[in-house]
């Protein structure tokens, strides 16, 4: 295989409304952040890799409109598109696109502009197809309503099952978003500023869905990011300090919470998240890191919601099941602690939804180059994972980076 | 060039979905589970080759079976995942809006897979994952989905 | 929510009457070419780099890659770079209609653009329409919104 | 490419205008039929990837439920937003990486379900083009077929002549939705116009299906088949947006060609390709691609046509199973030309085989005016 690194990254403004851009002039903010950031320009790219949440702002591969606005004239464009996972599934993609030896140097792009759309209908055509039948079963539909329409409906389940195998109080998840909210100040491209809020502040909000308050949620956000990808060799002409991208793993379960078409599901334990320990410990494995708690340095899992970053924060194996409030205790979560989550200010502080799970990446590489400025964590970071959840709660996608190719 | 606007023109347009006509064998299926409904019994149908008992039916299975054998489930179970939606009372506050429900995963026992119902007759206090459950059918069920939706705790 | 009156044996279909709707934000290129034509003018803009003249505008020279600031007021007339006539349309259920009478649609050209505009074409008869004749853009003296205001194209000369 | 990567297994569905079963039902026939095809189960898959569109399946996240029928629970999948001959592309290139050995592909698309030429619309710039409704598919289609007879003299007769082709050879395919073994070229001509020159039987018949593939490394491929389609070259390349683009050729199928011939080591297409499928939602696009694709100079794709050359007896036979313009399952075209084509390099094409096609050429297409393009080149062993 192909040595893998990301040498360059590019984000766009994020906040809640873009109005004065379209969705292919937002996105170009990103690509030639992109190759300013590394001093390159389409002419030096194989291919580019894209996607994005496509019913969220009603344009069908919207690459064929302004993919010009991206450098990608008479390249070959690649479009994945999987959910909540598509920033990190195209991360995959431009890592394959690499590793297989058919291009040196691509360009990987993901964004969301949810202001064009509205996010809550963008999130019940995720379930529409499947609810409709039920209500030809004579299923009343107020009842399949407050059963949970879009992803805090679904995760609210995740959050309450957790909190019972673990021991997570509510507090904790205060904690969490306080904590983001608090790194996400210190990163020009958050969404979310709200430098020292407390805890406590966070416990005032509004309750949103049980047991998740409005401070427990990400916002929805307009942003593009983009990252410049190359082979191992290509790297070390760009930059004193590339980040390999050591493995990419996915791992798909049947969907939780709802079944197909209002069919039982067998996936019974919304938090039990199989599909991303299987895909962690193949990453690590493919990595070569034996031991994820003590040789990862920085871990930037995709939690919209405070409960998730310390669910799945187990889930990657950083810690072992239910450890991971205590971990949180101990402070070693923090920027300056030994394993620093999320100091991009996670998800729940930003959330450009096709983007977020490239920007998880992203954090993780500039983590590693040294290039984060002031959310730049205190200890030396060797190797980083990020992640990213989609789908009915089924979807999972895992990236190891490190300061070293794979081994 | 203009003075740069931060706002510009909207464009409204929208999707159709309600021209597409989604196709759901599942339908079919639910005929016959939902038939045995009027005999307040439950049934599952079950993958002959992982042996996985799918309750409410499902026309493939995640090992790429078909599941086709139809069996009875008993109408106790489990909860597996629980929410409070609506108006609660948390901690003395009252917070959220609209209707109070409680919304459940359960398992019954005899099937291998979850499905949301309503919790009826209990405190938020006492919800809990791996709580007992029964299915309060009504007095004649009709042979809708609504039959089983309701839950209550079982001792 | 109904049930489809399919004869199917294995499948039934089913629908929700929900319609998302959405919003785009034009950007201020676009922005500019509509203030324009509400002036019946033209407003294009052309690359830096190799002079190509973008009709509607863009911000990027999708060539060059780069960002564009030279605006130009093109003439009202162009070239017909393709046309078709149209015996049908799409209805808002996504299928082909017979239309009463045919349309022509044009695509444009304007002169000293690069790239075409796709409007009506009025004032002549189907068999009329070549590739290649020049036309005139008339615009709607009163339009419902910015969309409308590029009416159709005439035969010009 | 030398032996790297074949197709070791394919399944199709029949194409129907409305079939009788569900977008999981389909992906799950040519998921069990495929693994059958290849003599292997659901274990020895490491990774799936689909071909799928949310606005086509109505629903966001389209293929997350997908995951059981396609075989890919608690598997490495993922999903390709274009057609199907991209997923292809996606799972060769995950094999190539040495991450992964066996990759299962499908492509589904359900025309029924969708308001037909909606989600066609939705591609287009939302900005101006989108909301004035005058371009869709077809129309767009009926725009750059004018604009390619004009540059280079091609009649409607030539392009009926496609369809003329296509269509008859289709009933020599059992899966095809237009069989049409005595169609003449009067009655293409006088079939229904919907945008002039584009008349109801040079446009794709919208259609429910799917089609599932199955990929192999050069390791695994000796313990599967002894009759593998090695993928020997693949190109793709995306093209500009409708109106910023000359209209008349394919720019970006033209560089997607040469990218492949070059992995091919394939300097005399016409010569060295023993046989085409070329993805072709409309007549047009394929007198188009055999230009593009250097089967003949530029704008001489109708003279090709005429010399009887692309016929199922000539010397390059192109879309003896039918091509899209029989059947057009969006999302499972392109990866039906590679099931087509890999048919024809085992010797399995049954009533439409060719006889000694030791290489062959597949296209695929997203967008409209054929956008974007891909093209593989597979050969036998």
């Amino acid at each position: 295989m192909q040595d893998v690194a990301v040498v360059g990254i590019g984000l766009s403004k994020h906040v809640s409304k873009r109005r004065d851009v379209n969705i292919a002039e937002l996105v170009y903010e990103a690509v030639s952040a992109a190759y300013e950031d590394t001093g390159l320009s389409p002419h030096d790219i194989g291919a580019v890799i894209t996607g994005n949440m496509p019913a969220f702002e009603g344009v069908n591969l919207p690459e064929l409109w302004g993919a010009g606005h991206w450098g990608a004239y008479n390249k070959p464009l690649l479009r994945i598109t999987t959910g909540g996972t598509t920033g990190g599934s195209v991360v995959h993609g431009a890592f394959y696109a690499v590793a297989s030896g058919i291009f040196d140097a691509v360009i990987a792009i993901a964004f969301e502009k949810q202001s064009d759309g509205d996010t809550t209908m963008g999130l019940n055509t995720v379930a529409l197809a499947d609810i409709a039948p039920m209500l030809l079963y004579g299923a009343d539909p107020t009842l399949l309503i407050s059963m949970g329409g879009g992803a805090i409906g679904a995760v609210a389940y995740q959050a309450t099952s957790y909190m019972k195998s673990s021991g997570c109080t509510t507090h904790h998840l205060d904690k969490v978003a306080a904590m983001c909210r608090d790194n996400a100040a210190k990163n020009p491209y958050a969404h979310l500023q709200q430098p020292g809020i407390t805890p406590e502040e966070v416990a005032k909000t509004k309750m949103m869905e049980y047991p998740l308050r409005f401070g427990h949620c990400c916002p929805a956000t307009d942003g593009a990011c983009a990252m410049i990808i190359t082979s191992g060799e290509k790297a070390k002409k760009i930059t004193d300090c590339p980040a390999y991208i050591k493995s990419c793993t996915s791992c798909s379960d049947e969907g939780a919470v709802f079944g197909l078409y209002g069919g039982g599901t067998a996936n019974v334990d919304p938090c039990e998240q199989e599909g991303c320990k299987i895909a962690a410990k193949k990453a690590y494995e493919l990595a070569g890191i034996k031991d994820p708690s003590r040789e990862i340095d920085v871990a930037e899992p995709y939690a919209p919601f405070a409960n998730q970053l310390l669910m799945f924060y187990e889930r990657l194996l950083l810690c072992e099941e239910g450890g991971a409030p205590a971990v949180l205790d101990s402070g070693s979560m923090y920027l300056d602690g030994d394993l620093p989550v999320c100091p991009s200010g996670g998800v729940i502080s930003t959330n450009a939804i096709g983007a977020s799970a490239m920007e998880r990446v992203a954090e993780c590489a500039m983590q590693i180059m040294g290039k984060a400025g002031e959310h730049q964590v205190k200890k030396e970071v060797h190797n980083a994972v990020a992640h990213g959840w989609g789908g009915a709660l089924n979807l999972i996608v895992v990236a190891v980076l490190g300061d070293t190719p794979r081994g | 060039m203009n003075e740069y606007k931060e706002e510009t023109t909207s464009i409204k347009g929208n999707w159709p979905l309600i021209h597409y006509r989604w196709k759901s064998e599942t339908v079919k299926l639910m005929a016959n589970f939902l038939e045995a409904f009027k005999e307040k019994k439950v049934l599952g149908l079950k993958c002959p080759c992982c042996g996985l008992v799918y309750t409410p039916p499902k026309p493939f299975c995640r090992c790429l079976c078909r599941p086709e054998e139809w069996v009875e489930v008993s109408d106790e179970g489990v909860v597996t995942t629980f929410t409070f939606s609506g108006a609660w009372s948390f901690e003395g506050m009252l917070e959220g809006e609209g209707e109070s429900r409680i919304i459940v995963g359960v398992k019954l026992d005899g099937a291998d897979t979850m499905f949301l119902c309503m919790l009826e007759g209990s405190d938020p206090e006492e919800v809990n994952v791996g709580m007992r459950v029964r299915i309060r059918w009504p007095e004649a069920p009709e042979g809708k989905i609504g039959d089983m939706m309701i839950v209550e705790r079982a001792t | 929510m109904q049930s489809g009156n399919s004869e199917l044996k294995n499948v039934e279909k089913v629908m929700v009457p929900i319609t998302p709707d959405f919003n785009w934000s034009v950007g201020n290129y676009m922005e500019k070419f509509f203030d324009g034509l509400k002036d019946g003018k033209f407003m294009g803009v052309k690359c830096p780099a190799c002079g190509r003249v973008y009709l509607p505008p863009r911000m990027i020279c999708e060539r060059c890659f780069k960002k564009m600031n030279e605006w130009v007021e093109l003439p009202d007339t162009g070239i017909l770079e393709s046309f078709t006539l149209a015996s049908v349309k799409v209805d808002g259920d996504g299928e082909l209609r017979d239309l009463q009478a045919p349309q022509l649609i044009g695509m444009v050209k304007h002169e000293g653009a690069d790239t075409c505009l796709v409007a009506r074409l009025e004032e002549l008869e189907p068999g009329e329409a070549r590739v290649g004749m020049k036309v005139k853009a008339v615009l709607e003296e009163v339009p419902e919104g910015v969309l409308d205001i590029l009416s159709y194209y005439r035969p010009y000369e | 490419m030398e032996k790297k990567v074949a197709v070791v297994g394919y399944a199709q569905t029949r194409y129907e205008p409305d079939s009788d079963a569900s977008r999981e039902i389909l992906v799950l026939e040519v998921a069990e039929g495929a693994l059958k095809s290849a003599g292997i189960t659901r274990d020895d898959v490491d990774t799936v990837i689909t071909a799928n569109n949310d606005y086509l399946d109505g629903r966001t996240i389209s293929n997350m439920r997908l995951v059981e029928p396609a075989g890919a629970w608690l598997k490495d999948e993922s999903k390709v937003e274009m057609d199907g001959a991209y997923a292809a592309l996606y799972a060769m290139m995950r094999i190539l990486s040495g991450d992964h050995d066996v990759a299962l592909v499908i492509g589904v698309g359900q025309a029924s379900v969708y308001a037909t030429y909606i989600p066609g619309i939705m591609t287009l710039d939302p900005t101006f083009d989108r909301e004035r409704g005058l371009l869709n598919e077809v129309s767009a289609a009926a725009l750059q077929a004018r604009a390619y007879m004009n540059a280079y003299g091609i009649t409607e007769e030539h392009i009926a002549e496609v369809s003329v082709k296509n269509l008859r050879n289709a009933a020599l395919n059992p899966l095809a939705l237009r069989q049409m073994p005595d169609l003449t070229t009067d009655e293409v001509l006088d079939s229904r116009m919907l945008y002039s020159p584009v008349r109801e039987l040079n446009a794709f018949p919208p259609s429910d299906g799917a089609c599932g593939v199955v990929l192999a490394s050069a390791d695994k491929v000796p313990g599967i088949t002894g009759n593998p389609a090695w993928i020997r070259g693949v190109g793709f390349s995306h093209d500009s947006y409708l109106t910023e683009r000359p209209l008349h050729k394919l720019e970006s199928l033209k560089l997607a060609a040469e990218s492949a011939y070059a992995m091919a080591d394939i300097a005399d297409p016409k010569e060295e390709i023993g046989l085409a499928e070329i993805h072709e939602n409309f007549a047009h696009e394929e007198l188009m691609a055999y230009e593009a694709l250097g089967f003949c100079g530029q704008g001489k794709g109708g003279e090709l046509m005429q010399s009887g050359a692309t016929r199922i007896d000539g010397e390059l036979p192109v879309n003896p199973s039918g091509g899209a313009l029989s059947a057009n399952a969006a999302c499972a075209v392109g990866l039906a030309r590679i099931t087509e084509a890999t048919m024809q390099v085992r010797g399995e094409a049954g009533e439409r085989q060719v006889q000694g096609v030791t290489t062959a050429l597949a296209h695929g297409q997203t967008g409209p005016c054929a956008q974007e393009n891909i093209v593989f080149i597979l050969g036998g062993e």
